[in-house]
């Protein structure tokens, strides 16, 4: 049985794929502006990687921001349960766990099954997460992956009282103008994200084992510093960024047991910017094949197609990188004509988001 | 002869004036680095240069903002008090001043009399300031400059909802790659309008009162100039070169120290 | 809940502060001050085993009526916020407080003094008393700490505005609790005591309106955060002999002073008017920083009453009632902010010769904060610059203290200028 | 959830109508028509303030609310501070940028800090002909209720002053009539999402509900009884992974309560200021007991808000509520600087725990429409509870 999981997150795309339990492909890439582009582009990657092709996915479950719009996903997974789900096939004794993404840090309980327990999330503000310390490397012009094992040669850390991605870049500038050591600077950095974490974790319950998931994980002084901080030495396993994507590949799992597919009738098909996400939904086992949104659709949206014998509409795969472009939404459609795809869906099998 | 020199170290650039008896005679502007004090000695250096002379110890000279308590052979004056000193030189009518800089926003109040009676200045959050700019137009791979002309030509310019520059960041982001793509006159406008309401804020919390005048490396772009007359019903003045008033400022405050004589 | 109480700590620090105290080297109203201190919190310690009944309550209560029943009061806010001065542990109170699941938007002082009684730092009350004087973070703290301690408690249901019908509904309040008290504590009310008590406020709001008519004077003979210490004075011994046994010597030391010209700084260049409160952790930092640019705060109309008022010894309860209503803070915060209220603060600002006002923004105080435009509209209009500093009065990480004597430097700066 | 808002929308052109109220608030056409007739509007803020006493005066009620969305309160922030909630701030700088010059008085209570200040701000800073704030005790004894209604005279004494006319008892029994219709009718609304499959979902209701304070009574309970023909008779049912409540303060923007149930849970049922709260109780005229004080009583000893005491009767009509409309998970939207709801968090996700019902806390900011994080937040509880299953 061949599966996998996708992560699009705010700032990386990671896909794994799993064959009867193992890990026999993966990618770790940037998230371009067209999430769907990025899924397409990932997933490919990681099957060239284990030579695969699309088609011999059994089942595909996405998660991270972009997931309700991965148009190749049979389904989608928070990331929250996907982090609890990834951890725990590592680490099975992992009770809590502290995942820094790009834009937000979250903090998670899970019992012995990896299953959600109580979890929290940053809120608003982006300060302490991972784009904070692209932008303080980039200040210290020091690659990523250098920082953290600057932090480790302070000798006397140095404090930041604001956590403003942006504002600790300026205190950072103004350090370095007082001579100040990259390192202590780092540290002082360190120190004011560990204790937001801190308070973070706080607010779930602090038990063990410990586990840290997300690319900060591979920051030794973050680590050394929440190891100071939460007072437990945490788990970490080899590719701590790609656990969200293992865990909505261990999900997809459990959804075919044997070689049967029990895959959510549902598919969302649309596009995502920062000002939302916007999708159709096709509920294939509510359509009947009548066929009348493939003659309805002005822009030609849609085709009929044949799986195990059955009827139902789809979008066409060459529409689904145009949505953006071809559907103006129901509301707008509903105001230009009197028949739109939803209205003459007798079975109410294709809904809107916008 | 040349009576005072003003310094104004900021986070992006350093600006040094030279005053004689009745007027400017030169000016600089320079990136500022990390070493404050030396920053302060080329622009000075800089600026003395222009009109053919050499720093000698015996000017008096006042430097102010960032670091420059630490500046060794400057007295140091607050930003605000040599901005209010800078802008009355330059219009003594105004009664308000918005000063727009790199990394921070600073509203200040004269009386009729010109001298400071309050102030108000943001520099916790990097909403509204010259970097946040900065850093949106290179987001469209824009120079602030022309991030600026585009501006003018707006028409639906979209409500950017996000204060932190990160969120704003994908926020700006998602509407250069949307398709249709959001034009980049308006996403400029947008932000402008973004940074503005802010200040504006800034600006009603302590009063607002005419004449307003404009400082601050911001205030040079005539864009964000336009849309800032147009939230507020009315123009605000803007200096020739608005970036050097607090340093014009602290020239005179320590001309005044050296002379006693008032411009 | 874990019992480690270290309301201990506070006696302590007053015995160390008295110990070093050479002749001379403390003003006699400020060893009475400590000495008032540590008998008051003396009484808490060992009110257990002297079989005492003990009553925990919420900032701006009437404990005039404890004293008058025999019971031992305890100043949750107060107490808490000592106790965790003397030993540096603020940041250990809050998370205590945000362990509670008390999100960050509500006010630190009462975010601690949950986490306080979480901590076992305060000893468990009896029974927990509190109203909505002055905000809805004091009204919404006693039900969580009642939890907490697993004990019975009252909640006085303090009007908004000033009417009659108000003012009788509050005096039902108040008998309310005092039938809930006898029920609970067995004592019963000594109204003859409760006579005296009023009695006694009188005298205390006559010493007050005294020392402020001292404060008045150019120079001010009364230090900088001295105000401070009358509001303890109240807060703990209301209408007690101790208040104005302290009260009435730290007048004669003004009147002295002023007699031989003596100010409380070295110099006073500015006379500030202080509106809320200043962070309590920075005192001893902003006395100097006042020191050094000769400021000297000369009036708090948010927190000190100088109420022209007279109780009626013969209508104990309706006296105390009323005093409710003259405490600054119920007047300018939480009622409702008229026009009056708005001219008592512009008219201290003349009466008292100030030539600026400072208004701490304390970011866990929506209420104080809300009032900011209002009053420097209004005091602008009378020529007075107002400087808003933000602040957090009890937690040092919000604001670094450099942040803020930088943004002070500049006022004194500004004053100069003028 | 299987169906969009949009698809059912086609069937429910009633809804349509409250929809289309609503989006051109505060100055819509219901507002302006009863204007037109030269007749007086006020404006109300939390719902102590009885309604009744401004219809039996011949005025219109209108709920102030801020934006509805969350937007740039440059003004708000400028007038109030930005520790005051952003409901506060929304409704102030509405009332500064001139949006609501249409109103002839505002009423308010003394209910939270938040409030008062808005108040204290308003009177200064906004000139409305009309302005009272009403004492608002936090008990319910019969001192309180007293002191309530000595507070609901004086109220109604004002206006009677201020419009120069006499409130009667009749007028204040007809107003009584129309407004216990109106509570009645939106339980009727209620009774049908205690349904396995309701007809309706939680974004649609609360389209209804935000209507209902923007247009005369009259008008809009005859709107509501052809809704609730119309959803006799509609095919569409809608049925979620989860039945969801919403509990906490203000909450008028349906993108909200939509994107929850985009997830797939279906909001059934919630305890807001703008909802239960807001209808709940009917007003009940005991024995010889004078309208005025029928009125005052239903208004202090309604649904009670976070900031009355004791507490408990707040947590315990919401259980009742999650048992009423067999809620499997509680969603705690709590604006920031809700200082009386940020407090009963912790006693009130203690009690739903023990009665075994699952809270998700989410700190918002008034009006907000929700983000990407809010819907992985609500996402993840809803997987967090059916793995528990």
């Amino acid at each position: 049985m061949i599966v996998a999981g996708i992560d699009i997150g705010s700032r990386s795309a990671k896909a794994a794929i799993m064959k009867d339990g193992e890990i026999v492909g993966s990618v770790i890439r940037d998230t371009g502006a067209e999430s769907i582009k990025t899924a397409y582009q990932a997933i490919e990657t990681a099957l060239h990687n284990a030579n695969l092709e699309l088609d011999d996915l059994n089942y595909t479950i996405a998660t991270g921001y972009g997931r309700v719009l991965v148009p190749f996903a049979n389904d989608n997974v928070s990331e929250i349960s996907c982090h609890a789900r990834g951890v725990n096939w590592y680490f099975p004794s992992v009770r809590t766990i502290l995942d820094m993404g790009g834009q937000d840090c979250k903090a998670i309980n899970c019992d012995d099954k990896g299953a959600v327990t109580n979890f929290i999330m940053n809120d608003k503000c982006a300060g302490g997460t991972g784009r904070f310390l692209e932008m303080i490397a980039d200040v210290l012009n020091t690659p990523l992956t250098e920082i953290g094992d600057l932090a480790l040669a302070s000798k006397s850390a140095r404090p930041f009282n604001i956590v403003c991605a942006v504002f600790a870049k300026s205190d950072a500038l103004h350090y370095l103008r007082q001579g100040v050591q990259k390192s202590d600077i780092m540290a002082g950095l360190n120190e004011a994200i560990g204790t937001r974490c801190l308070s973070l974790l706080k607010r779930v319950t602090i038990e063990k084992d410990f586990a840290i998931t997300g690319g900060i994980a591979k920051n030794k002084g973050m680590v050394a510093k929440l190891t100071e901080k939460v007072g437990m030495t945490p788990m970490l396993s080899p590719d701590p960024q790609l656990i969200g994507a293992i865990g909505a590949a261990l999900f997809a799992m459990d959804r075919c047991q044997g070689n049967k597919v029990i895959s959510s009738p549902k598919v969302n098909y649309g596009y995502s910017d920062g000002t939302g996400v916007y999708y159709i939904t096709m509920d294939s086992a509510k359509c009947n094949g009548c066929n009348a949104c493939v003659e309805t659709c002005p822009n030609g949206l849609f085709s009929l197609s044949y799986e195990d014998g059955k009827k139902s509409a789809v979008i066409k795969k060459e529409m689904l990188k145009k949505i953006s472009q071809v559907c103006p939404g129901i509301s707008v459609c509903r105001n230009q004509r009197e028949n739109t795809c939803e209205s003459v869906c007798k079975s109410n099998a294709i809904s809107h988001s916008w | 002869m040349i009576t005072a020199i003003g310094v104004d170290i900021g986070s992006l650039t350093t600006k040094s004036v030279v005053l004689n008896e009745t007027k400017i005679i030169s000016t600089a502007v320079i990136r500022s680095s990390d070493e404050t004090e030396l920053c302060a000695r080329t622009t000075i250096e800089q600026a003395l240069q222009q009109i053919g002379l050499s720093f000698n110890p015996d000017i008096k000279v006042i430097a102010t903002g960032l670091g420059s308590k630490s500046v060794t052979f400057s007295q140091s004056k607050s930003l605000t008090a040599c901005l209010a000193r800078g802008v009355n030189s330059i219009y003594p009518t105004a009664r308000m001043a918005i000063d727009m800089g790199a990394e921070s926003s600073t509203i200040i109040k004269l009386n009729e009399r010109g001298r400071l009676t309050d102030w108000l200045s943001q520099d916790k959050c990097a909403a509204g300031t010259g970097v946040f700019l900065e850093q949106m137009a290179k987001l469209m791979n824009l120079t602030s400059a022309e991030m600026d002309a585009l501006s003018f030509k707006a028409k639906f310019p979209p409500e950017i909802t996000n204060t932190c520059a990160v969120f704003a960041e994908s926020e700006v982001i998602s509407h250069v790659h949307r398709v249709p793509a959001t034009l980049r006159e308006d996403i400029a406008a947008g932000i402008y309008r973004s940074v503005l309401g802010r200040i504006i804020s800034m600006c009603k919390r302590i009063g607002i009162q005419r004449e307003v005048v404009a400082t601050g490396g911001v205030a040079m772009n005539k864009g964000i100039i336009a849309i800032l007359n147009q939230e507020l019903g009315f123009d605000i003045l803007v200096p020739d070169n608005p970036q050097i008033v607090a340093a014009l400022g602290a020239a005179i405050i320590a001309r005044e120290a050296t002379t006693g004589a008032k411009m | 809940m874990t019992t480690n109480n270290k309301v201990n700590s506070i006696v302590q620090s007053c015995r160390v502060i008295l110990k070093m105290a050479t002749p001379g080297s403390l003003p006699k109203s400020d060893i009475l001050y400590y000495q008032m201190l540590s008998k008051y919190y003396t009484k808490l310690l060992k009110a257990k085993e002297n079989g005492n009944f003990v009553a925990a309550h919420t900032v701006f209560f009437p404990a005039e009526i404890l004293y008058a029943m025999d019971i031992v009061p305890m100043h949750t806010e107060m107490t808490t916020w000592l106790v965790a001065l003397f030993l540096g542990e603020q940041a250990e109170l809050l998370s205590a407080g945000a362990e509670l699941g008390l999100a960050a938007e509500i006010c630190s002082p009462h975010r601690g003094l949950a986490g306080a009684f979480l901590r076992g730092y305060l000893p468990r009350p009896d029974v927990m008393l509190w109203s909505n004087l002055i905000c809805d973070n004091t009204a919404k703290s006693g039900e969580l700490v009642m939890k907490l301690n697993n004990c019975p408690g009252y909640f006085v249901d303090h009007p908004f505005q000033h009417s009659k019908a108000e003012v009788s509904y509050l005096v039902n309040e108040l008998k309310g609790m005092i039938r809930f008290l006898e029920e609970h504590s067995g004592h019963k009310m000594n109204w003859d005591k409760l006579a005296e008590t009023v009695a006694r406020s009188n005298q205390q709001l006559a010493l007050t309106r005294e020392i402020n008519e001292l404060r008045k004077l150019v120079p001010s003979p009364f230090p900088t955060q001295g105000f401070l210490k009358l509001l303890s004075a109240d807060y703990l011994f209301p209408g007690q002999p101790e208040a104005i046994e302290y009260l009435t010597q730290l007048r004669d030391e003004l009147k002295n002073n002023a007699s031989e010209n003596k100010t409380a700084g070295k110099t006073e260049k500015y006379r500030l008017m202080t509106l809320f409160l200043p962070p309590i952790y920075l005192m001893s930092y902003l006395d100097k920083l006042y020191q050094e640019y000769g400021a000297v705060s000369v009036v708090e109309p948010m927190f000190n009453s100088r109420a022209e008022a007279e109780f009626d010894p013969s209508q104990p309860l309706k006296s105390v009632a009323e005093k409710s209503y003259l405490i600054p803070e119920s007047r300018v915060m939480y009622g409702p902010l008229t026009d009056e209220v708005v001219k008592y603060v512009v008219d201290s600002a003349t009466d008292y010769k100030v030539n600026g006002a400072l208004f701490w923004a304390f970011l866990g105080c929506r209420h104080a904060c809300a009032t900011i435009k209002i009053f420097k509209d209004a005091l602008n209009a009378a020529d007075i610059p107002m400087l808003a500093v933000d602040c957090d009065i009890v937690d040092p990480t919000i604001n670094p203290r450099e942040e803020i004597g930088e943004k002070l430097g500049q006022y004194f700066e500004l004053l100069e200028g003028l | 959830m299987t169906v969009s808002t949009e698809t059912s929308m086609i069937n429910l052109p009633a809804l349509e109508y409250f929809r289309s109220v609503n989006s051109t608030f505060p100055k819509n056409q219901e507002i302006l028509d009863f204007k037109e007739k030269g007749k007086k509007v006020f404006g109300w803020l939390c719902t102590y303030v009885p309604e009744e006493v401004i219809i039996a005066a011949g005025a219109l009620p209108v709920r102030i609310t801020g934006y509805g969305r969350e937007t740039d309160l440059a003004d708000g922030n400028a007038y109030l501070y930005i520790n005051n909630c952003s409901f506060s701030r929304s409704c102030l700088q509405r009332g500064l940028r001139g949006d609501y010059s249409f109103l002839d008085g505002v009423v308010g209570g003394s209910t939270c800090d938040g409030a008062r200040r808005l108040f204290d701000a308003w009177r200064r800073y906004i000139n409305t002909p009309f302005y009272q704030v009403l004492t608002v005790p936090r008990k319910t004894t019969d001192e309180a209720q007293a002191l309530y209604l000595d507070q609901v005279i004086s109220f109604k004494q004002n206006l009677e002053e201020f419009l120069g006319l006499q409130i009667t008892e009749t007028a204040l029994l007809q107003a009584i009539e129309v407004c216990n219709e109106t509570r009645d009718l939106l339980k009727k609304l209620y009774e049908l999402r205690k349904r396995p499959e309701p007809p309706i979902n939680g974004a649609q209701t609360l389209e209804v509900l935000t209507a209902s304070f923007r247009m005369p009574k009259v008008n809009f309970n005859q709107k509501l009884k052809i809704l609730l023909n119309e959803l006799e008779h509609s095919k569409v049912v809608y049925n979620g992974r989860a039945r969801l409540m919403v509990v906490g303060s203000v909450l008028d923007n349906p993108e909200f309560i939509k994107l929850i149930e985009e997830t797939g849970g279906l909001v059934v049922t919630d305890e807001l200021c703008t909802s239960t709260r807001y209808w709940s109780d009917p007003v009940i005229i005991q024995e010889g007991e004078s309208a005025i004080s029928a009125i005052a009583r239903r208004y202090l000893t309604n649904f009670p808000c976070a900031r009355m005491y004791p507490s408990e009767e707040r947590f315990d009509r919401i259980l009742a509520l999650c048992r009423d409309f067999r809620v499997d998970g509680v969603l705690s939207q709590i604006i920031r600087y809700c200082v009386p709801y940020a407090h009963d968090f912790p006693l009130l996700n203690d009690k739903l725990k023990t009665a075994g019902i699952p809270v998700l806390d989410l700190d918002v900011e008034y009006g907000t429409s929700g983000s990407g994080q809010i819907r992985t937040r609500v996402q993840a509880f809803l997987e967090m509870m059916e793995a528990k299953k």
